[in-house]
């Protein structure tokens, strides 16, 4: 047994991170403020170059054939930098793409010429192999020519062009685009049943990590300010308030990242009790990123609560992370119906 | 004890309520400076008019010389009718003018105070500078006796209205020898004197309420200075109680109101299981009982804070509990909203929006840092109600 | 309008207090450790000679005929002593008996010959006028002649006879005994509908003006001990870990007071929200006493975790009363129901 | 990343599977002192003879020579079978016998180690005293040389097992004159000697498993003494890092299944609207899979833990992170299963019972006092796992 990174995954993580900083910063959120899309699309075709998109696509399609725990650390990552652009349905959409045969998507998606954004169903309506039904919310499909949609059963690949009347929204997190369409049918390009390949078992566990790295990024903004802001003459990081507060957070952000690492070993060694622990995941990332990034911006005081500070960016993004691949309710109903785990 | 109102106060709550019936902005507030200046004045001008206008403010300085108690009512009618909170005019009402009215002199009360409660001016605050936050006594900011003026070089920061304002209520150091307290002076700066320069500061919610307020050599009458020279602390913290005390009473009658739209909208708003209405979920519904029981009880302390300060005059302490405990419910409702949007939240929206639950609760953060942190609120609490050590 | 103690008030609540710290001192409590009743029957005696249960009993049946706020604030005392005794049960009850014309029993109930416990229905029954019928808690029944049954249409005043087999129970609070007994018949003597006199509504403000009593209390009991413990050389109050927990505690035990003598007065001034603010006392006080206990036995450390300490006897009478009169669930959900208050 | 056991660990782990079950004890555990004491010194001679005492103890000293995984599958099948608490063998297994190993000579180990594992023995803490709690370094007990021993005076408290213990691991004050972390000795107690007064300490669950322990001039042999004189602080900093690491194993598999044991119950047993059952309500269900989904994370932390401690060999601050989370996470639970059962909740019971929610939500209490509150956590973390200042 090891949940500590190795050596190789600790090089990723340095790689990603070394490129997330010069090419992706997070002031590029607020410089693309107001654009139609949240996407550098040079800093993009520059990271599906470097491999982000394809760390853990089968060898065989031009991927890197790295486990889900390489994933999740790399997802962590991108989500501690707010990446922007849609990394994770890409990321998914190659791999169904490459699993319903169609070499050509894969090809496009890795070398970052094919964005794929998601598609959420709200209220009523279907996915299926037969197409789909409903109303949608379009995340990050501003300039993409395709949505992937995941569901329990399966995932699809839909053509944008089959959304009508595309209506843009206005986005909580100004590092997304947000949209809207009412589809009555539209035809499903590829349709990867869960039995093949457990698609939202992988989302579930990939937004986990996002969210558990939004949690971490923030422990450390909050904890690096404490040591070195001074009030009343010494660090506010000496008073408690200040102290237990970045104590909580730190012991909330280890814990969420701990279970989505132990997660991600449990869906690659095929567990029983996988999605057990990658909806135990996704809940306590969820709340360790939501609390912390709440409790970040109480640490920063007025600085923390205006926009050209980061610490709001982390708690939109962590709002919006906890409500896709399913609601936070429904990811505790499903835990509580799980057996007990192994 | 007893909630009784006398006959005179039933009869002024009617008068209240009947007069702004009448009389209360039709158009909703704009959103831009000018027109919020524009709004906030001719509002408060109104009010003035109607001899509604510092209603427990002494009849000497154009006030109602009635108690607080009147006050309150006014205030709780006002938020009942869905009224702007006074924004702009709350410096100039809430701070500036108590101060002055404590601690001014007579010139500067006879200047200032008709001006605030006329609607003609507009006031602004600077206290808190980019290194003086919870530690405000920290604070910076130069001023240097020069003939009959100060000359100010320094910044403030968290100014709310300084790009319509005219006057600023501003605390200066006017001497580095002694301990931080000693040497700061609160003095008026009249905002149109050169060397003021305003940047907003966008804040997570979206908007731009805040400034910040750079000094070049900004020269300022020392008649300006309210109490005397190297005492403004103690002028200061008078202000601050004041903020603490009645003001509060309006927002938190405007909190009764969210919770009663939240239950509203929790009625019609499908809920977490995507079929029944959110009210129906067991745990959706006794957290708006609970935000209806605390915001109760937020109410019942004011109620029993200000039959305390009717009888000893100034707030107090007693002021940092009703702060710290509407901070937090504004907070924890904010949040349940947000769980009752669900998926809904994704879409962004301005608090100043109907059921703009997303801008209403990245709004909310703010309200445990700014007017004094809630940390800086426990401090008090524990210090200065409880007798806890320092 | 007045929500402070007038001076008439506070001589009464240091009238009270002088009696308690004599005569029922919580020492008390461990010393009748499993003894048959928790009821020191002499003291008793002289807290009914003082008047403690006939304080809000009309001056035509001999009561002091004062109002619902004299009343919230002696039984915010008596808690805040935790009085061990059916007080509150028994001032109802003398109240009851008075409006049915049992002058006889009124007599006996205030000279505190007569002892009325209390009976809670668990799971299916009925209370009315014309019997009770379930499975009853019998709380502090233990030594009494009668029990009062109180529901939200109205209160019954039963034998303690009528209840058969009656099985003693050990209690989670030491300060109260607790029995059960399953009854399949049995006669009401006295039947008061809520039309005549909201007994519920009442004892739903005096359980929560106790609770309120037991937050204060613990408040007090928790920043005396974090002004006079000194650990690291300085009084640990010093440390905001200490000093914050004190002030919440106090904020929370504030608002419930506040509400608590807001409710009484609503109710005894007839207001139509009467109800919504008792609901509301209720709520706020549960949560303050049992979150401000449990914060009084963490700001003790070791010490509060022991018998011989008093932090835990607040804590489980908190639960105990916030038990009574409708379940916590139950009043959030009746408060929900309630319009808007004034 | 792997959760993979080598088969080595796979078939380690059926044998101490196979091995509980034919030899765990099949009677229920004593509440008297003296039963305790035979049922706990009983079943570790039983481990020992089945080979199965101090699994990750060097051979040399009798244990199994394996590594700390092996030692959590251990703990995780231990716990997984229902089986008690280690309780009266804690100190020696997880204090005194890790400290012993570390810091003693040659001759103690030896006479001490082998006892230990064989369940000769008993152990109990003497660190704690009534003037210091959290501030354990001010301890007052005061020992003085005397010939070739120590003669101890003082008092200690919150002793556990004290009256069945052997020995104790007592922390004296051998010098007044320097710092209060100087000046301390670590030193072994032999529990019969004369001058040793025990006075049970009942608690708010009605257990008495804590101590006073009183000390009359109590002779104690030089030789006795772990480490050097007046070096004990960094002997207890050992024995205490100890309990904050691997020790903690065995609770959170108990807790786990207390979790799901809640689970069980609350399909069993009527909610709060008095008719469906308790896991129907929506408020109870979320609250009872957010519990498992933090027990599980806290379980993953565990296994993290275990990771690094494997690498660097002491378990360091992290430690306090676990029993910061175990804490907060027993209180939930605890107070979760309070509003399940609802007004059963007057009825005492004793966390020892079946489904004793309410002694166990008394005893939860415990959990964020004993061994180190919580705000002490709290300052590790702060500051020796992310270096915050001090």
């Amino acid at each position: 047994m090891d949940l500590l990174p190795s050596e190789d995954q600790r090089d990723l993580i340095a790689a990603a991170t070394d490129f997330l900083e010069s090419r992706m910063p997070i002031e590029g959120i607020r410089a693309r403020d107001g654009q139609p899309s949240a996407v550098d699309r040079d800093a993009w075709l520059e990271g599906a170059e470097l491999g982000l998109l394809t760390l853990g696509l089968p060898e065989e399609y031009g991927g890197s054939g790295r486990l889900l725990d390489d994933e999740a650390l790399l997802f962590a990552t991108l989500a501690e930098h707010l990446a922007t652009g849609p990394f994770l349905t890409s990321s998914l959409a190659a791999r169904v793409a490459a699993q319903c045969g169609d070499l050509d998507l894969v090809g496009r998606i890795s070398d970052g010429s094919v964005l794929v954004g998601l598609a959420e169903l709200r209220g009523d309506g279907s996915i299926g192999p037969e197409g789909i039904k409903g109303t949608f919310d379009l995340i990050d499909c501003a300039g993409v020519s395709h949505v992937l949609l995941v569901t329990e059963l399966g995932a699809a690949i839909v053509d944008l062009d089959e959304f009508p009347d595309v209506e843009t929204l206005d986005s909580s997190d100004p590092g997304i685009r947000l949209a809207t369409s009412t589809v009555t049918a539209a035809t499903v390009r590829h349709w990867l049943p869960s039995g093949t390949d457990p698609i939202w078992l992988r989302a579930t566990v990939l937004s986990a990590a996002g969210l558990a790295g939004l949690a971490n990024a923030v422990t450390r903004l909050a904890t690096e300010h404490a040591k070195l802001r001074v009030q009343f003459g010494r660090p506010i990081g000496v008073h408690q308030a200040i102290k237990h507060a970045c104590a909580d957070m730190a012991v909330a952000s280890d814990a969420a990242m701990s279970q989505t690492l132990f997660a991600a070993v449990c869906v690659q060694s095929g567990r029983q009790d996988a999605l057990f622990h990658a909806l135990a995941a996704k809940t306590v990332a969820s709340r360790a990123a939501i609390a912390n990034a709440g409790a970040t911006i109480q640490v920063h005081g007025g600085m923390g609560y205006t926009y050209e500070h980061n610490a709001h960016l982390y708690l939109k993004r962590a709002h919006v992370i906890s409500h896709l691949f399913g609601e936070p309710t429904q990811v505790l109903a499903d835990l509580l119906e799980q057996g007990a785990p192994q | 004890m007893d909630l009784d109102f006398t006959a005179e106060q039933v009869e002024f709550r009617e008068q209240v309520l009947t007069w702004l019936t009448e009389h209360k902005p039709r158009e909703s507030r704009p959103r831009d400076d000018a027109g919020i200046r524009e709004y906030d004045l001719a509002w408060q001008r109104t009010q003035w008019e109607g001899g509604w206008a510092g209603i427990a403010w002494p009849t000497e300085y154009g006030g109602g010389g009635l108690t607080l108690l009147q006050q309150l009512i006014w205030y709780e009618e006002y938020a009942a009718q869905g009224l702007p909170g006074i924004d702009a005019c709350f410096v100039g009402l809430n701070h500036a003018g108590p101060t002055v009215m404590l601690r001014g002199n007579e010139e500067q009360k006879s200047f200032h105070l008709p001006r605030i409660l006329k609607g003609d001016v507009i006031w602004c605050q600077g206290f808190s500078e980019p290194e003086a936050g919870s530690d405000l006594a920290s604070l910076r900011t130069k001023a240097v006796i020069d003939g009959d003026h100060l000359v100010v070089n320094g910044q403030k920061i968290w100014t709310s209205s300084a790009n319509c304002a005219d006057f600023q209520e501003l605390l200066v150091r006017t001497d580095n020898t002694g301990s931080k307290h000693d040497g700061i002076t609160w003095v008026i700066a009249d905002m149109h004197t050169p060397g003021i320069d305003i940047r907003p500061i966008k804040t997570m919610e979206g908007g731009a309420e805040f400034c910040e307020v750079f000094y070049d050599d900004v020269r300022i009458p020392l008649s300006n200075v309210v109490g005397e020279i190297n005492q403004g602390w103690s002028v200061a913290m008078s202000t601050l109680s004041f903020e603490r005390g009645t003001a509060f009473t309006a927002n938190q009658v405007r909190l009764a109101k969210v919770v009663e739209d939240l239950i509203d909208f929790s009625r019609d708003h499908v809920g977490p299981d995507g079929r029944r209405p959110a009210i129906a979920d067991d745990e959706i519904a006794r957290r708006l009982a609970r935000s209806r029981a605390s915001v109760a009880s937020l109410r019942a302390m004011t109620y029993v804070g200000i039959c305390h300060t009717m009888k000893s005059d100034t707030p107090g302490p007693r002021g940092s509990m009703l702060k710290l405990h509407y901070a937090d419910l504004c907070k924890e409702i904010a949040a349940l909203a947000m769980d009752i949007v669900g998926a809904d939240g994704l879409r962004n929206s301005s608090r100043w929006d109907p059921m703009g639950w997303v801008g209403n609760y990245f709004y909310s953060f703010s309200q445990s840092i700014g007017g004094g942190t809630s940390e800086i609120q426990r401090n008090i609490i524990g210090e200065r109600v409880l007798g806890l050590p320092r």
